[in-house]
């Protein structure tokens, strides 16, 4: 491990990360606009979760820190917890509709 | 008994016996209500005889009861006064006003509202009283009006019929046309000269004229003139007069030919000095004046409802009085308004008479013959017939002459126009003695009798003031002296000395007298030629021909002309402005709203369409809007 | 303390009348009422006399806004504090019996309540209390219209509430506005914001003008702000109607006097041209449409209409007979506008109608409703000897005086006045019985005795004007002192 | 080699991501979707961050995945049961989620350039060290994240447990 | 601290008390335990402190809302608790409402990014649930699925913002982000303001501003009543709480870019929320759209943040959240009897029970700003800060919606007062109409003395 650690990251700058992260927060901003299916939405969000985890970890790179890091701890429980609570809602709604289609759920408005 | 207190109490007298009379209503028996109504009236002329007694000698008196008004320097007392003016004027309203309610006993018996009729009329005394006696502008316009309501009161006595309520109310807008007119005359008076005393305005006011006239006294003195114009029934606003006979007749008599009618005469004599300062006004109120006795004379020639005649003489009358005022010659036409008072209250409780004895019928072209039947009743209008027609030795001669004879000096063109308009009067008067006293009953009615005593009574009494009330004024050129005049001039000195008038030689005077008695006769012996001798007096009576007849008997189209111009379109303006500009624009504005609310809600609950997607867009949409914004602010 | 018993006695009443039964509380807030009234013309005693550190009252309240709980009662506001306890016990009293089962206690207690707000609105001292009483004065008023009201009292109701709320809240601005400039701790003292909105620039006091104006001008109503007005007195049960036209819409006209005038002088200077040729267009557009109107209580309201647009125009005259006579009239039109609604009222529970032409020959069957009309018709159409008419005077002499053109105009309203109320009485009362109508129950001696006090009223100022306007003719010149300073 | 390999593993990560959000079919996506979680977990050793990457493959590929996939296979939700995509729909989603990105780009383009250097402290990565952060310095969060994971138990089972819908004390 | 111990024990204590069937007693116990924490919240009264390596501090301010949480936590339990109690998995909801209400307590006091991240989760996690916890009604699972998947992606933007603020300052501790935003602002790198941005947006979402407000109407709409009377009170006043903290401490004077979205989402809040309101004739939903606009209203002060916003704050919150607890919990007693709850089933409620109509009448005029009631205070208080910062412009807009406010509030009056009684009689537990009548008392006690509230 330690020959990782030692290594400089050469040409890669916290700009490559910054970049990355945002493109996959976006692909996942991306997917919940244009996917309509709750599971897929679920899984969207946890890509955009890992965007924010991704970023947070070269941060914490960057400053030498460890905080950034456990806060990714943090995310990845609050993330499993989310993805638990929106499975047993989605099971109970699909119990219901018989679909994951989001566009189902459209009773409540105006 | 000092003036003092007697001023304070004369005109609380008829209140008096308005407000017991009133809060009595039909509880009172008529016997009562006559005591109480006559009895204040009476013992009201009995201290104004005591009070002519004391400014016989002291000149003038003045009562204070409070301090009525007190804002800044704007200070109004209530509080009364007595001079020869007044004096004169109370004694005419009371006097002739006690002979009215003695008259009413016999004429109104038997009717419903007998208490109420004499509750209004001590009502109408009360404000008359203080119209007179007021000793400044608000005072007077207090009593001003407070005739123009019991005027309203009276003319619409008998309520439950829609025409006589309709004339009431004529009556009283067009006399607030006029109330406005004196407003903005007080305003004016009170702006220029900071005061409402009637005394210190005309005092002020010649002090101001030794150094210039003051541009705004023509103002003061049309708007009070104006007001004038409305009480006393001058054009333009004179149909209301002829609409009020609508009331019983002692209320003609009384309020719209003696007393009340003449308060805008009383309003110039009162400011004669206002009125002296300022010619211009003057010769329009004399042209006013001779405009309007002409086009009712005119008129009168063509009436068949015998009170209606008598009301179109009354205006042609006054617009002789106010040719008089306008002249300057203030005490001719006090002299006058006082004859008149007299002979025009005779005529109208004649006509009351003859009405009361036909039971209700007032047109002449049904009447006829009926001297016989009505002895009394007959002769004393006949009496008063000559009176106004101006026959020596009858009053109206000697009051028309002389104003007449002042006119000769100073304008020539409306003492003939004058002249004209008194042989009118001699004309048609006597067309309605022979119409009515002459000549057979057209429309045969039964128990036709002589009224009852308390009614002729009145008529015996103001016919002999009618026929020697003359000689109060007696002319110096057969020697007399003209007590009136020298009673009145302390009121009038200053304006005299503004304005001397002319001193008519003998010879003169001696020929206007002589043209106008000829005319007179001219005319009468015309009206008998027409009336009596000559042609079938149905055919005469008979529906209107030609043009002239025409404008004549539709009274010049003036009510016509005034329903057109303004009152019809003031009630489709008000219909617009209700209709349209209130409810459908102003409330409509505001209701938009509302419905704006409502619709943009309507419209916009789409952007919660419930859909996930969109609030999904929606809300990034948003987020990228918030970034730009914060961007483009920080920037 | 007495300024401030003025105000908790009729709470308290409002209170213990909720627990009585509808005839108990007629009857308890009746004498509540009454006794108000005593206090009343203690406090006016107090203050004819000179007592008067008992008519100042102030306690500290939200420190945190600076804003006390300062009430006092000068000339001004006396006048008014008479004004609404004069009229209280006879709106009260005006409830008919058999209508127990539909009035209920609260009804009263909304009357005493919106009589304890409206005092207050009438002596506050303290620009925030203020406006809590003044919006506190519609809460009750709109329970009232909201529960005994007539036809789409829903909508009416809702759009008097919203309408008045609206000018309210740009007054409230205002007041902020002028709190914030006050010195450092700030204060919502009335001498401080005098003082400050003084000081302010020419447009910004413009502006503020323009929002303090805005509320009273729709409290009172100032042509074209009125359109709710009609509505809601038509609407509004015959106590709401006497309420609101009687003493509510004097809260407007007051608090142009108190909260305007002297607190933005310069903005009058600009706007109150504005003001005047507003009212006045007012008073001549009222006064046209009243001539049309076939209902009676709207005739009664576009009549008030007319009468409040000549006292705005006369106050903002900025005069002292301007303000005196506004003053008077406030009483007057009052008694006079209450006396109207009753009679409506009356003949509404006779005849069962109040189209003018359903009506007719009602003096026929009782002479004695007739009477009174006449009497209140004489007073609303300014004869002399009513209380109508010192006051009108003075309003127009004040317009005159500002500008001969605009007096003539107003002096307009006396006759399109007496047009108007002749043709309403005339159509109502006079002529032949209508023959559609029932016959005519014969009136109560609690009505009569109801109408014979108002009518004396009327009468009584008329005679007497100088009862109300030595009250506050000190007032006035202290008012005027403050309104005048910086323009002189 | 490693500049190399962060290119491989980015490039990978942003196609199998994208094939996330377009391939129709859920068990690919998801499949695809771990994909993705693996690359992140290369960026994180290549990072330095050892331990979070074992935790990261653990947690996410190993339950939450699984989880995943767990019920779509017992919903039998495989079939791609949205109905055609309207391209204008997913248009508008793509040409939206781009602004989004170039703002964040726009956003952070002012970063200095620094590069990614090793820092006195080496081991912030290990083991030892996040575990005394845990347990000193993060002991609240920590004890917050029980409570938060007992919630989302309680409420998961709440929710999944199918009683008897009329099984309430009121109805018996 | 001790607040939060006793509440999770509480949420504990409850989910023990499902596995053993305790309904008599435990209910009176969790709510003694309620009012002991509420006690026990007011020891940090005078004292100012910080815990936990400073990641949560506490001072005069988050103990007022500690207090105003736990009240209304306490009134919630006493009105609603026997009911829920009674329900399956009745102790699991309290529970739930427990933990959520802890999250709360983090929210209010946090000092670290973490902790407001997790308080946001806790808060939010549990009420998914229970939003969906009437598993057979299409509407409560339509409720949950939507608030889960909108408020899932807008912590994923909070993420972001964290993410991005820890780059810019490489902390998550308040105080040196503050050290760092105030001394070192024109060094501080662009990712700073566009994290702050992004926190803000997903504490926008939380105190539903628009535009991030979709959620709010369906979600209170959907939910079980009661649970949304839970929702638009204490996840209000946490989310206003925690913006207002977060604000305090990453603002920066002279930067415009928070100034801007607080602007912009208070206009914005101000407009739709009052025009939508408007529409609907549920008269949850009502309230709900009424909710976006308060918040709308509430965000006012925040733009310039002056000495005493955080009194303003704490002002209008209260009187926001005790009008709209009392309303909840009327529709929810009328639940019961009549199903769904529109306008239209508060016909007549003015004659068959005056008491509560007059509560309810109380309730409205104070969220439509009517004096002398708390509602207007806070109003009045929002107004004089906008002006006093400058907004005029703001005030405007803001006065003339708040009568659009009065437009729809008083259609609730109007039938409960002006329409003929419906045919069902409502019938109200006492439990209930004591909580109402206290919650309006109050409004009427604070709206008359607002001192009570500011001299803390």
């Amino acid at each position: 491990m330690n020959e990782v650690d030692q290594t400089v990251l050469s040409g890669i700058t916290i700009n490559h990360y910054l970049v990355l992260s945002i493109i996959l927060f976006s692909i996942g901003v991306t997917g919940i606009m244009i996917r309509k299916n709750l599971i897929i939405l679920i899984m969207c969000i946890e890509l955009m979760l890992n965007a924010v985890n991704l970023l947070l970890v070269a941060f914490s790179r960057y400053y030498g820190d460890a905080n950034g890091q456990l806060f990714v701890f943090f995310i990845m429980a609050v993330a499993a917890a989310e993805v638990a609570v929106g499975l047993a809602i989605l099971i109970v709604a699909f119990h219901h509709a018989k679909t994951t289609n989001i566009d189902v759920f459209n009773k409540l408005k105006w | 008994m000092t003036g003092n207190t007697l001023i304070g109490l004369t005109p609380l007298l008829p209140l008096l016996g308005f407000i017991i009379l009133i809060l009595a209503g039909r509880r009172l028996p008529e016997g009562v209500a006559s005591l109480i109504g006559c009895g204040t009236i009476l013992v009201s002329f009995l201290f104004s005889i005591l009070l002519f007694n004391s400014i016989r000698t002291s000149g003038q008196e003045e009562f204070q009861y409070f301090n009525w008004i007190s804002v800044d320097t704007f200070k109004v007392p209530f509080s009364l006064i007595a001079d020869p003016l007044t004096s004169l004027m109370m004694l005419v309203i009371t006097g002739v006003g006690f002979l009215i309610h003695v008259y009413s006993i016999g004429y109104m018996h038997g009717d419903e509202g007998y208490n109420r009729f004499f509750a209004y009329l001590n009502l109408f005394v009360f404000f008359m009283l203080l119209l007179v006696m007021g000793s400044n502008y608000l005072i007077l316009f207090i009593g001003w009006e407070g005739v123009g309501l019991s005027s309203y009161l009276l003319i619409g006595f008998w309520y439950k019929n829609t025409d006589y309520n309709n004339a009431a109310k004529k009556a009283f807008v067009m006399n607030r046309i006029g109330d406005l007119g004196l407003i903005i005359g007080m305003f004016l008076i009170f702006i220029h000269y900071g005061t409402l005393q009637i005394a210190e305005v005309n005092a002020t006011a010649l002090q101001n004229s030794t150094t210039g006239i003051h541009p705004n006294l023509t103002w003061i003195t049309l708007c009070l003139f104006i007001g004038a114009i409305g009480k006393s029934a001058q054009i333009p606003l004179h149909t209301w007069l002829p609409d009020a006979m609508a009331g019983p007749t002692p209320v003609s008599a009384l309020i719209h030919a003696a007393t009340m009618v003449t308060a805008g005469i009383y309003l110039i004599a009162r400011n004669n000095i206002l009125f002296s300062l300022s010619p211009f006004i003057s010769e329009v109120v004399m042209t006013i004046g001779v405009a309007s006795s002409l086009m009712a004379a005119l008129i009168a020639l063509k009436q068949n409802d015998i009170k209606k005649v008598l009301a179109y003489s009354t205006i042609s009358q006054l617009g002789l009085m106010f040719v008089a005022v306008g002249n300057h010659s203030y005490s001719a036409g006090l002299f006058h308004m006082m004859t008149h008072a007299f002979f025009k209250a005779l005529l109208f409780l004649g006509a009351g008479s003859v009405i009361h004895a036909l039971h209700g019928e007032q047109d002449i072209r049904n009447m006829g013959g009926l001297r016989k039947l009505l002895p009394i009743t007959s002769l004393t209008f006949l009496l008063g017939a000559l009176a106004i027609s101006g026959l020596p030795p009858f009053s109206g001669f000697f009051s028309k002459d002389e104003i007449l004879m002042n006119l000769f000096t100073t304008n020539k063109l409306i003492w003939v126009l004058a002249s004209i308009s008194s042989m009118l009067t001699a004309f048609y008067m006597f067309r309605l003695v022979f119409l009515t006293f002459w000549g057979k009953l057209r429309k045969p009615v039964d128990h036709i009798h002589e009224s009852p005593l308390t009614i002729t009574m009145p008529l015996i009494l103001l016919a002999a003031l009618a026929t020697f009330g003359g000689f109060l004024n007696f002319p110096q050129v057969f020697g007399g002296q003209q007590k009136l005049h020298e009673f009145l001039l302390p009121v009038f000195t200053e304006s005299s000395k503004i304005l001397p008038l002319n001193e008519l030689s003998h010879s003169e005077e001696l020929m206007t007298m002589g043209i106008a008695i000829l005319l007179a006769i001219g005319a009468i012996g015309l009206a008998y030629n027409y009336f009596i001798s000559k042609i079938d007096v149905n055919k005469l009576l008979a529906v209107p021909r030609g043009f002239v007849q025409n404008v004549l008997s539709q009274k010049f189209y003036v009510d016509q002309i005034y329903e057109a111009v303004v009152t019809q379109p003031l009630q489709k303006i008000s219909g617009f402005l209700y209709r349209v500009i209130d409810v459908r624009w102003i409330d409509g504005i505001v209701n938009d709203y509302g419905f704006i609310v409502r619709e943009s809600s309507s419209k916009f609950r789409f952007i919660q369409s419930g859909l996930i997607t969109q609030y999904i867009l929606s809300m990034i949409i948003g987020i990228i809007g918030v970034l730009i914004a914060s961007k483009f602010f920080s920037a | 303390m007495i300024a401030v018993s003025l105000i908790i006695w009729p709470l308290v009443a409002a209170l213990l009348v909720l627990f009585l039964n509808a005839t108990g509380a007629r009857a308890f807030s009746l004498f509540a009422g009454v006794v108000e009234l005593g206090l009343v013309l203690f406090a006016a005693n107090s203050l004819v006399g000179n007592q008067t550190t008992l008519l100042d009252y102030s306690i500290s309240w939200i420190s945190y806004l600076h804003s006390d709980f300062h009430v006092g009662i000068d000339g001004i506001s006396m006048i008014l504090v008479l004004l609404t306890g004069l009229l209280i016990p006879f709106i009260i009293w005006s409830v008919h019996r058999d209508e127990s089962n539909v009035k209920t206690s609260s009804f009263y207690a909304l009357i005493l309540f919106m009589q304890a707000a409206l005092i207050g609105v009438f002596i506050s001292k303290d620009g925030f209390l203020f406006y809590i009483f003044w919006e506190l004065a519609l809460i009750p008023i709109y329970f009232i219209c909201l529960r005994w009201g007539g036809q789409e009292r829903g909508r009416i109701t809702l759009k008097f509430f919203i309408y008045t709320l609206t000018g309210s809240l740009f007054m409230l601005m205002a007041f902020i506005y002028i709190y914030q400039h006050t010195p450092a701790p700030h204060s919502f003292d009335i001498q401080v914001l005098y003082q400050t909105a003084k000081s302010l620039n020419s447009s910004t006091q413009g502006i503020l003008f323009l929002g303090l104006f805005l509320a009273f001008a729709i409290k009172m109503p100032i042509f074209p702000l009125h359109t709710w007005q009609p509505e809601t007195y038509t609407m509004a049960p015959a106590q709401g109607t006497m309420l609101l036209s009687g003493i509510m819409l004097k809260m407007g006209t007051y608090g142009v006097i108190r909260w305007l005038l002297p607190m933005v002088p310069l903005g009058v200077v600009a706007y109150g041209k504005l003001a005047i040729v507003l009212s006045i267009a007012g008073v001549l557009y009222a006064s046209c449409i009243a001539l049309v109107q076939t209902d009676l209580k709207k005739l009664f309201a576009y009549s008030s209409i007319a009468h409040v647009g000549l006292i705005s125009a006369g106050m903002f005259t900025n005069t002292k007979i301007g303000i005196q006579g506004a003053l008077l009239q406030m009483v007057s039109h009052g008694i006079i506008v209450v006396a109207l609604f009753y009679i409506a009222e009356i003949l509404w529970r006779r005849t069962k109608t109040l189209e003018i032409a359903d009506m007719g020959g009602i003096r026929l069957q009782s002479p004695f409703i007739a009477s009174a009309f006449m009497i209140t018709m004489l007073g609303s159409i300014a004869l002399p000897l009513t209380s109508g008419f010192v006051g009108e005077f003075l309003l127009i002499n004040s317009i005159f005086r500002w500008n001969a053109v605009a007096g003539i105009l107003a002096g307009f309203s006396i006759i399109l006045g007496a047009t108007y109320m002749l043709r309403a009485y005339q159509k109502t009362m006079l002529g032949d019985v209508n023959t559609g109508q029932p016959s005519f129950e014969p009136l109560s001696i609690r009505e009569k005795v109801i109408l014979v006090l108002l009518g004396l009223l009327i009468l009584l100022l008329g005679v007497f004007p100088s009862l109300i306007m030595n009250i506050s003719e000190q007032a006035v010149d202290n008012l005027l002192n403050i309104a005048n300073l910086k323009i002189n | 080699m490693i500049t190399a390999s962060f290119y491989f593993l980015s490039l990978l990560a942003i196609v199998s991501a994208l094939m996330v959000i377009f391939l129709r079919t859920p068990v690919y996506n998801v499949i695809l979707l771990v994909i993705t979680f693996f690359c992140i977990a290369c960026h994180y050793l290549l990072l330095g961050a050892t331990f979070l990457a074992v935790s990261h493959v653990i947690v996410y590929a190993g339950a939450i995945m699984v989880l995943l996939l767990y019920t779509l296979m017992m919903l039998n939700l495989n079939k791609a049961d949205e109905p055609n995509r309207i391209p204008r729909q997913m248009i508008f989603g793509i040409v939206v989620a781009g602004i989004l990105g170039m703002i964040l780009f726009g956003a952070i383009s002012r970063i200095d350039n620094n590069q990614i250097n090793i820092t006195a402290n080496g081991q912030i990565g290990g083991v030892k060290n996040l575990g005394k952060f845990m347990l000193k310095e993060y002991l609240l969060p920590f004890e917050a994240v029980s409570i938060l994971l007992l919630a989302a138990m309680a409420g998961a089972v709440m929710l999944g447990k199918t009683k008897d819908p009329n099984q309430t004390i009121e109805s018996k | 601290m001790n607040t939060i111990y006793i509440l999770s024990g509480l949420g504990i204590l409850s989910l023990v008390g499902a596995m053993f069937d305790l309904k008599k007693m435990l209910p009176f116990v969790l709510l003694v335990g309620i009012v002991v924490a509420m006690i026990s919240g007011l020891y940090y009264w005078g004292i100012s402190g910080s815990y936990f390596n400073q990641m949560i501090s506490l001072d005069r301010f988050s103990s007022i809302y500690f207090f105003v949480l736990l009240f209304i936590l306490f009134v919630w339990f006493f009105a609603f608790s026997r009911d829920t109690v009674l329900h399956e998995y009745g102790f699991e909801k309290l529970a739930l409402i427990f933990f959520s209400a802890v999250g709360g307590l983090f929210m209010i006091s946090f000092n670290h990014l973490v902790i407001l991240f997790l308080g946001i989760e806790i808060l939010s996690i549990p009420l998914y649930v229970l939003a969906a916890s009437h598993r057979h009604e299409a509407g409560s699972i339509e409720a949950g699925v939507k608030y889960f998947l909108l408020s899932s992606m807008a912590t994923g933007f909070l993420l972001f913002g964290i993410a991005l603020i820890y780059g810019a300052t490489g902390s998550f501790h308040m105080n040196e982000i503050q050290t760092l935003v105030t001394s070192h602002h024109m060094t501080i790198p662009s990712l700073l303001p566009i994290g702050i941005i992004l926190t803000l947006i997903g504490l926008c979402f939380k105190v539903s501003a628009v535009p991030f407000h979709f959620w709010t109407p369906d979600v209170y709409e959907g939910s079980p009543t009661e649970f949304t009377a839970f929702m638009s009170t204490s996840v209000k006043l946490a989310a206003f709480a925690g913006l207002y903290r977060f604000l305090v401490l990453t603002s920066d004077p002279t930067h415009h870019s928070m100034v801007t979205i607080l602007l912009i989402c208070s206009i914005l809040s101000i407009i739709i929320g009052n025009i939508l309101a408007n529409y609907p004739s549920s008269a949850k939903r009502l309230l709900a759209y009424s909710s976006i606009a308060q918040a709308g209203y509430l965000l006012i002060p925040m733009i310039y943040i002056q000495s005493d916003t955080q009194k303003v704050l704490v002002y209008g919150l209260v009187a926001y959240l005790l009008a709209s607890l009392a309303l909840f919990t009327v529709i929810y007693a009328m639940e019961k009897t009549a199903g769904f709850i529109e306008i239209k089933s508060f016909n007549g409620l003015g004659k068959s029970h005056p008491v509560l109509a007059f509560c309810i009448s109380i309730c409205l005029f104070s969220l439509a700003g009517i004096p002398p009631l708390a509602g207007f205070m806070g109003k009045y208080m929002i107004f004089t800060q906008a002006m006093s910062a400058g907004l005029n412009a703001l005030t405007v807009v803001a006065i003339l919606f708040s009568l659009v406010g009065v437009y729809y509030y008083f259609k609730i009056v109007i039938a409960m007062y002006l329409q003929p009684q419906v045919e069902q009689t409502f019938n109200f537990d006492r439990r209930i109409l004591i909580s109402i009548i206290l919650l309006s008392t109050l409004l009427v006690i604070l709206g008359l003395f607002p001192d009570l509230l500011f001299q803390l």
